[in-house]
C-alpha cells in the first residue's frame, strides 16, 4: 500500500487530533494507504519539511504557500481545514483589569515575529487604531512571561488559552475566532507534483481526514479523551478544546466554495501585515482538484 | 581512599542543598511554584513520566540516536584532528575552515538535514555527528599540540611508526584533554539530537520536551530536562571512570 | 655551510657498528642570531670500541649524538652508521640513552623499558622477562612497578639505561647515563656496562663529565673545544682490559687524564 | 622548503572558499536547490543590501551582546579553570558537578530564564556567557592537569603566592590548551547569543533570522546567516592574532617546535 | 611512625639561618605497598655552615631537601628553620635549586632567573641586574635571550642555579647542582659558590655524589644509608679555608674521602 507521509505542525494542536483520529479509527487503511505522523516545531518548518520530500500532505496558513511558490517550491492547498483562529485569544493576567483599548504603548508577548500570533496582534493594532510593541518570546515564554508581568498581554494559542483561563491565572479580553472575520487560516497542502503524479494518494488522504472531522464531531466522549491523553491535559480542557476549536472546523474542506477565494484571499492580506512580500495571487494557492468524501468509519 | 568518601559525602551535601533550595524557593513562593515547580512535585512527575511506555520508548530512541552519533563523530573527529595537528599542509588548508565551521549556529542547517536524509534516524544521527565533530576535531588538534616533544623523540628513536607513536605517545599525553573533550562533545551531541527532534519528530525525548515547554507544563518539562541531564551525567561519570583508571600516574 | 655534495660512496660490505662523521656542521637558528654549535667536525670509530666523549658544557656532545641518532639533521657534513648515511632514527642500527631521562609518565618503571620491545611486536612474556632481567642490571629489582614520579633523581636515569639496552642494537649513543648517580653505582654500573659491551661487541658511544670515568672505561676518547664545537684531541686508552680500580692510581691512566684536563681547562 | 608549501596551502584553501561560493550561486540557480533552502549567493547579498540599515542595527546589537559575553565566558572561564584545575580537592569535588551541570539542555530552558531577565540583551548576555563558560572552564582546567608538577614545585619554593603562580605559571604553561578553550568558548558565545536571539527576541541577526524564517524569506535569512558567518570570521582573526602573539610561549611542546625549521622534519615519526 | 607528639619547643631567639631536623621520617603511600623513604633523621645545623649531603641513589636525599623547603610535609618529626618550624614553602627563609632544572620553558634564560624576583615585585631594573649578574656568575653571559630549550643539558643547570641565587635567602638547599656539568666548570663554580657563602653568611645544603666535591665544600659532610633512609654518619671537614686544589692530594682529605667511600659502598 502506498503511504502518506502528514506533517503537522505542533503536537497540541487540532490537525494532530484529526490526523491520530484517523490513523486510531483506521480510516488511512479503508482507503487503502499508510500513514506516517510526523511532528514538527512550527508552520514554516512543516512547510520546510514537505519543500525537503519529507512530508506529503501538511497543514499550513495560505501564506506560506504564496512564499514559497516565490522560493521554487510549488504546492497549492488542497482542501480547507478552518476558517478562523479557534481557540486563539489576547489575554491579561486575571488581577489586572486592562481592556484592549489600553494596551495601547504596553507590551504584548507573540511566539515568533510573522508567526500566527504576530498576524493576530498586528491586526488587533490595525483594528484597535491602538499601537502597542510586540514582544516575541517563543510558545514556551508566553504564560511565563505574562505571569512574571514582563508583558501586559499575550496572543494565546489554544488549548493553553483555556488552560490557563480554567486555572484561573489569565483572563481572555479578546476572541481571535470570532473578533476577526473568517478567513482561511489554515489548509492541507500538497506539492504539485504529488498531486499530479499520485492524485489517488491525495485524495484518499483527504478522504480519510475529513472522515477523521466526520468521526470527531459525531463521538465526543472518545474525541476528549484522545485530545487529553495526546495533550497530556485534564478532561476539562480537553473538553474546552472540544466545544471550542473541533467542533468549528471545516466538515467538507471542499476549495471550490464560493467563499473560499475570498477567504484566501483575507489570509494573504493578514499576512501582509506582518511583512509577507511574496505575494501570489489566491487562485494559485489553492487546487480544486480534490473534494475530500469523508471516510466512514 | 578515605578522601574519595569525604569527596563523594561533600558531592551529594552539595545536591541535597541543592535540591532543598529549589524545593524551598518554590514551596515558600518566593519563586511562583508555577514557574518552578518544586524538586519533590518534579520528581514524582518524572517518577509517573518514566512508567509511561511512549516516554521509555522516546528515551530509548534518543539514546539510541546520541549514541550512534556519537560513535561515528568521535573517532572521525580524532582522525581528522590528528591529521589537522600532525600534517602541516593539512593543517594550513583545514584549520582556518573547520573552526570557521564551528561558529556557525548549526540549527541554521537542520533543514538541509531534513533535505538529505528525509526525517527520521538517519537525520538526527546525521545532525547530532554534524553538531559534535567540529568541537572533537578542534580539541583533537589542540591536545596533539599539548604533547611533549622529548616524548615524541624517544618515540622515535625506537622507531615507532606513525600508528605506534599516535596509540602509545600521543594518546595517554592527550588523555587528560582528550576526556574532558570526550565529556563536552558528549553534551553537544546530546543537545544536537534533541534539537533535532525539537525540529521535527515521530518519537524522541526532545519532541516531547518541546511539546511540553510550549504548553507550559512546567512539571513535565523539568521532568524531562532531568532526565536529559541524568543521560548526560551517566556518561559523564564513565568518562570520569575511565580518567581515574588511566590518569593514577598524575598527582 | 658546507654543500651536500662530498656524500661518501655507500660501502655495503662496511661491518655493522661502524661509524664515520664526515665534515659534520650543525646552526641552529634563533630568534636573534644563528649558533655555531659544531663546525667540521669528522671522526671514524671501528666496530666493537667503546669511544667516549668529553667537552665543556654546551660544546656540542649532545647534538652530535641526535645527529648520529639521526633524531636531528646536520646542516653540513655526512653521518654513516653501520655503511649506510643515517638519514633518521633507526633503531635496528642505534640506540640511544638520552641525557635527561625523558620516561613516558603514564608507563611503569618496567612498561618504560618494555617500550622499545612493544613497538617491535615482542610478545609479551619475552620482554617482560627482558625488562625485568635489564632493571636487575641497573639495580632496581623490585621497583618495577613505580611510576616515574616514585623515583629518585637517579632511579629514573637507571630506568632510561635500562631501556637503552634491552633494545640491543649494534650503536649504543649513551648521553650523560651515569651523571645522577652516586660514585658506589657508577663504578658498578660502569663496569656492568663494559661486561655487557665486551660480551656483545656493540659499539658504544658514551658521553661523561667525569674525566677518570672517561679513561676507565674508554678505548678511545675524544675531546671536544667549547663553541663552535671541534675535536681538538682523539687519543687511544691502551690500558689492558678488564681495567681494574687499581689502575686509576697508575702513571699510564694519570697521564691520559693530565691530557685530557688540559683541553678542557683551555676551553672551558 | 616550506615555503612554496605554505604558499599552495593557501592558496588550496582560497580555491576551497571560492568553490562554495560559485557552489553557492550556482547550486540554486540551476535549481538543483529549491532557492528555500539556499537562495543564491546575489539574491543574499540583494537582499541584505536593500535591508542594510536593518541589518546594520542588528549586527550592532548582536556584536555588543556578544563582546560583553565573550568577556564573561572567555576571562571567566578561563580564571576560574585555572584556579579550580590547580586545586586538586576541589577539581575532584567540583568537576564532575560542573560539567553535570553543562549537561543540562539549557536550550529548552532558555524560554522560563527570559521570565528573570527580561527578553533583552541581559538574558541572551547570560545565556551565551554560561554556554561559552563551561567549555572554556573546563578545557582550561583539563589544559592545567597537563602541566609538568616540577614547575609547579619551583614556583611553590620561590613563594609564589596562588594568584602569582596563576598568572605566572599555569596559565602560561597551559597556553595551547587555554587558546582553545578560547576558541571553543568564543565560538560558542556567538552561536549562543544567535540561537537565544533566534528564540525569543525583538532585536538582533538571530532576530531577523527566525523572523524571516517564519515567512519563508530565505534571501534574508541567509543574508543574516552571512553576517554571523563575518562574525566568525572577525573572530578567527582575533584569535589568530593572539596565537601568534603567544607562540612564543609554547615552546617545548609540539605547537611550539612547529616554529624550529630543523626540528619540522624531526616531527615526523619514523615509519 | 613517630608521634607527633614530643615537637620541640619555639625557639624565638634562634638565629636566621639555623636548621634543626628532629625524628623526621617520610612514608610514601604507593597503590601497592608503603616505601618508607626516611626513618629517625635528626640532625642540627648552626647558621653560616656549608652542610654536604650524600648517600647512595635513592636514599632520600631529595625527599629531605623537599621536607627542608616546606614543599612536602615529613609523616614523622619536626623541622626547625631560623628557629621556626617549616611548614610551607618560605623563599625569605629558604632557597631551593632542583635536582632536575625545572626551568620554565615560556621564559628566556634571564627571565627565569629573574622569576623569583618579579614574584617580589623588585623593580625590572634591578632584576635585571641581578640577572645578569648571577648569569655571568655561572658562565653565561650572552645566554640570556635563549629559552630553555635552546640550552645544553649542563647550561640549564647553571641557569637553575643562577635562579637558586639571586633569591638571596638565608638557607640555600642545592640539590646536585653540579651534576651535569664538565669538571672544569664544576671547579669554578664550586669556587664561586665558596665565595658567595663565604661572604654572605649563607647555611648551605649541597646533595652531591661526587665525593671528592663533598670534601672539597664542607664543612660538615652528612653520609645516609640506603632505604630507609638514615644518618649513618656526621663528619666536620677541618681542613682550612680558603681550599685549595693541592688539599686534594692531601692526606688528611684523602681519609675523610676514604671513610665516606666505606660508608657508600657497605649501604649500596
Ligand atoms: N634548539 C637549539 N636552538 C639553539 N641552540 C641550541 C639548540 N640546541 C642546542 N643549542 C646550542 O648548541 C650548543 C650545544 O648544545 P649541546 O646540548 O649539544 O651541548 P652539550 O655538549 O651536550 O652540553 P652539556 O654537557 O651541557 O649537555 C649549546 O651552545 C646550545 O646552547
Ligand atoms: N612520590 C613518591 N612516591 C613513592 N615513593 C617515592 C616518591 N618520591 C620518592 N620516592 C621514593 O623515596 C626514596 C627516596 O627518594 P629521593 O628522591 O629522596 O632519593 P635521592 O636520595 O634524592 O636519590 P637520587 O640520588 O637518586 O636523586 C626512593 O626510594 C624513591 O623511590
Ligand atoms: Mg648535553
Ligand atoms: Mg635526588
Amino acid at each position: 500500500a502506498d503511504t502518506i507521509r502528514v506533517g503537522l505542525p505542533t503536537k497540541t494542536y487540532w490537525p494532530t487530533t484529526i490526523a491520530e483520529t484517523a490513523v486510531r479509527q483506521k480510516l488511512f487503511e479503508k482507503e487503502g494507504i499508510q500513514a506516517e505522523l510526523t511532528i514538527y516545531r512550527s508552520g514554516a518548518e512543516t512547510f520546510e519539511g514537505m519543500a525537503a520530500g519529507a512530508a506529503d500532505i501538511i497543514l499550513d496558513p495560505p501564506s506560506l504557500v504564496s512564499a514559497g511558490r516565490k522560493k521554487g517550491v510549488m504546492s497549492r492547498i488542497v482542501a480547507n481545514a478552518a476558517m478562523g483562529n479557534f481557540g486563539w485569544q489576547l489575554m491579561v493576567p486575571t488581577k489586572s483589569t486592562l481592556e484592549v483599548k489600553d494596551l495601547n504603548g504596553k507590551k504584548v508577548a507573540i511566539t515568533a515575529a510573522g508567526s500566527g500570533s504576530d498576524l493576530l496582534a498586528l491586526w488587533t493594532i490595525q483594528d484597535k487604531k491602538i499601537d502597542f510593541t510586540r514582544v516575541p518570546v517563543g510558545g514556551g515564554g508566553l504564560v511565563p512571561n505574562l505571569l512574571a508581568g514582563n508583558v501586559e498581554a499575550a496572543v494565546v494559542y489554544s488549548p493553553l488559552s483555556f488552560q490557563i483561563s480554567k486555572s484561573g491565572e489569565a483572563k481572555s479580553i479578546l476572541d481571535y475566532s470570532t473578533a476577526v472575520p473568517p478567513n482561511l487560516t489554515a489548509g492541507w497542502i500538497v506539492l504539485d507534483k504529488l498531486a499530479e503524479t499520485k492524485p489517488q494518494l491525495v485524495q484518499k488522504a483527504v478522504n480519510a481526514l475529513y472522515g477523521a472531522v466526520a468521526f470527531m464531531r459525531a463521538n465526543r466522549d472518545v474525541t476528549v479523551k484522545l485530545i487529553a491523553e495526546l495533550y497530556e491535559m485534564p478532561p476539562e480542557i480537553a473538553a474546552l478544546e472540544y466545544d471550542n476549536t473541533i467542533m468549528k472546523l471545516e466538515t467538507s474542506g471542499d476549495m471550490g466554495a464560493a467563499n473560499v477565494n475570498a477567504a484566501v484571499q483575507l489570509s494573504l492580506d493578514l499576512a501582509k501585515l506582518g511583512g509577507l512580500k511574496d505575494i501570489v495571487p489566491a487562485e494559485d494557492v489553492i487546487s480544486t482538484k480534490f473534494k475530500p468524501v469523508p471516510t466512514k468509519p | 581512599m578515605q578522601g574519595s568518601l569525604a569527596i563523594n559525602l561533600a558531592r551529594i551535601a552539595i545536591i541535597l542543598a541543592v535540591l532543598a533550595l529549589w524545593e524551598a524557593l518554590s514551596r515558600t513562593g518566593i519563586v511562583n511554584p508555577r514557574l518552578l515547580p518544586s524538586a519533590s512535585d518534579t520528581f514524582a512527575t518524572l517518577g509517573d513520566l518514566l512508567q509511561r511506555a511512549a516516554v521509555q520508548k522516546d528515551l530509548m530512541v534518543t539514546a539510541t540516536e546520541v549514541l550512534t552519533a556519537f560513535a561515528l563523530a568521535v573517532p572521525f573527529g580524532a582522525l581528522i584532528g590528528f591529521l589537522v595537528a600532525e600534517n602541516r599542509y593539512f593543517a594550513d588548508v583545514a584549520k582556518p575552515l573547520l573552526f570557521f565551521a564551528f561558529s556557525i549556529p548549526k540549527s541554521i542547517f537542520l533543514p538541509m538535514f531534513i533535505l538529505v536524509f528525509g526525517v527520521g534516524f538517519a537525520q538526527k544521527v546525521g545532525f547530532g555527528f554534524f553538531s559534535t565533530i567540529f568541537i572533537v576535531i578542534m580539541s583533537t588538534t589542540t591536545a596533539v599540540e599539548s604533547v611533549k616533544v622529548e616524548h615524541l623523540t624517544v618515540a622515535r628513536s625506537y622507531g615507532a611508526t606513525r600508528m605506534q607513536t599516535a596509540f602509545r605517545v600521543y594518546l595517554p599525553s592527550m588523555l587528560p584533554v582528550l576526556l574532558e573533550a570526550l565529556r563536552i562533545s558528549m553534551i553537544f551531541n546530546l543537545t544536537g539530537v534533541i534539537l533535532a527532534e525539537m525540529y521535527a519528530s515521530r518519537d524522541g525525548i526532545g519532541h516531547q520536551i518541546a511539546t511540553w515547554g510550549e504548553n507550559f507544563q512546567m512539571k513535565q518539562l523539568l521532568a524531562g530536562v532531568v532526565m536529559v541531564a541524568a543521560i548526560a551525567m551517566t556518561f559523564n561519570e564513565l568518562v570520569r571512570w575511565v580518567e581515574t583508571r588511566c590518569s593514577h600516574w598524575r598527582t | 655551510m658546507q654543500p651536500l655534495a662530498n656524500v661518501t660512496q655507500l660501502k655495503p660490505a662496511a661491518r655493522a657498528g661502524a661509524i664515520e662523521v664526515k665534515n659534520v656542521g650543525q646552526v641552529f637558528k634563533t630568534r636573534s642570531q644563528d649558533v655555531v654549535a659544531l663546525e667540521d667536525v669528522s671522526l671514524e670509530v671501528k666496530p666493537g670500541r667503546f669511544v667516549v666523549l668529553v667537552g665543556p658544557s654546551g660544546c656540542g656532545k649532545s647534538t652530535l649524538l641526535m645527529m648520529m641518532a639521526g633524531l636531528r639533521q646536520q646542516t653540513a657534513g655526512t653521518i654513516t652508521i653501520s655503511g649506510a648515511p643515517i638519514l633518521q632514527p633507526d633503531p635496528d642500527r642505534v640506540g640511544v640513552v638520552f641525557q635527561e631521562a625523558s620516561l613516558f609518565p603514564w608507563l611503569t618503571a618496567e612498561d618504560n623499558v618494555e617500550f622499545p620491545l612493544a613497538l617491535r611486536g615482542v610478545p609479551k612474556a619475552e620482554r617482560r622477562a627482558k625488562a625485568q632481567d635489564a632493571l636487575k642490571l641497573v639495580g632496581l629489582d623490585g621497583f618495577g612497578r613505580r611510576h616515574p614520579h616514585e623515583l629518585s633523581g637517579g632511579m629514573k636515569q637507571r630506568v632510561s639505561i635500562a631501556r637503552g639496552l634491552v633494545q640491543d642494537p649494534p650503536v649504543l649513543l649513551m648521553d650523560e647515563p651515569f651523571a645522577a648517580l652516586d660514585e658506589q653505582t657508577r663504578m658498578t654500573m660502569g663496569d656492568e656496562l663494559l661486561r655487557i659491551w665486551a660480551a656483545t661487541g656493540k659499539t658504544v658511544v658514551f658521553v661523561t663529565h667525569s674525566l677518570t670515568e672517561a679513561v676507565y672505561l674508554a678505548d678511545e676518547v675524544i675531546v671536544m673545544s667549547a663553541r663552535p664545537g671541534r675535536i681538538v684531541d682523539h687519543l687511544q686508552v691502551q690500558l689492558p682490559r678488564p681495567r681494574t680500580y687499581e689502575m686509576l692510581s697508575g702513571d699510564a691512566f694519570g697521564s691520559l687524564r693530565d691530557r685530557i684536563w688540559r683541553h678542557i681547562r683551555k676551553s672551558a | 622548503m616550506s615555503a612554496r608549501i605554505r604558499i599552495s596551502a593557501k592558496t588550496l584553501r582560497y580555491l576551497i572558499v571560492i568553490c562554495l561560493i560559485a557552489l553557492w550561486e550556482l547550486l540554486p540557480r540551476t535549481g538543483l536547490i529549491a532557492e528555500l533552502f539556499l537562495p543564491s549567493l546575489s539574491s543574499t547579498l540583494i537582499a541584505g543590501w536593500t535591508d542594510a540599515g536593518e541589518y546594520g542595527h542588528a549586527l550592532a546589537v548582536t556584536l555588543y551582546e556578544v563582546v560583553v559575553s565573550m568577556a564573561f565566558a572567555c576571562g571567566g572561564g578561563i580564571l576560574l579553570g585555572a584556579i579550580v584545575g590547580s586545586l586538586p580537592r576541589p577539581r575532584i569535588l567540583i568537576m564532575p558537578m560542573v560539567s553535570s551541570l553543562y549537561a543540562v539542555p539549557l536550550v529548552i530552558l532558555y524560554p522560563v530564564f527570559t521570565v528573570w531577565l527580561g527578553i533583552g540583551s541581559e538574558s541572551k548576555i547570560a545565556f551565551a556567557s554560561i554556554y561559552g563558560f563551561l567549555p572554556t572552564m573546563l578545557a582550561t582546567a583539563a589544559g592545567i592537569q597537563t602541566i609538568d608538577p616540577q614547575l609547579l614545585l619551583a614556583a611553590r619554593s620561590m613563594g609564589a603566592t596562588l594568584s602569582q603562580r596563576l598568572v605566572r605559571v599555569i596559565i602560561p604553561a597551559a597556553i595551547p590548551t587555554v587558546l582553545s578553550g578560547l576558541r571553543v568558548g568564543g565560538a560558542l558565545v556567538i552561536v549562543g547569543v544567535v540561537v537565544s536571539e533566534m528564540l525569543i527576541s525583538s532585536a538582533g541577526i538571530g532576530y531577523l533570522i527566525s523572523r524571516y524564517r517564519t515567512i519563508l524569506d530565505s534571501p534574508h535569512v541567509f543574508a543574516g546567516v552571512l553576517l554571523v558567518l563575518f562574525l566568525a570570521i572577525g573572530f578567527n582573526a582575533v584569535i589568530r592574532w593572539i596565537e601568534r602573539k603567544a607562540a612564543i610561549w609554547q615552546t617545548g611542546t609540539r605547537a611550539g617546535q612547529a616554529n624550529d625549521d630543523a626540528a619540522v622534519g624531526a616531527l615526523q615519526p619514523a615509519t
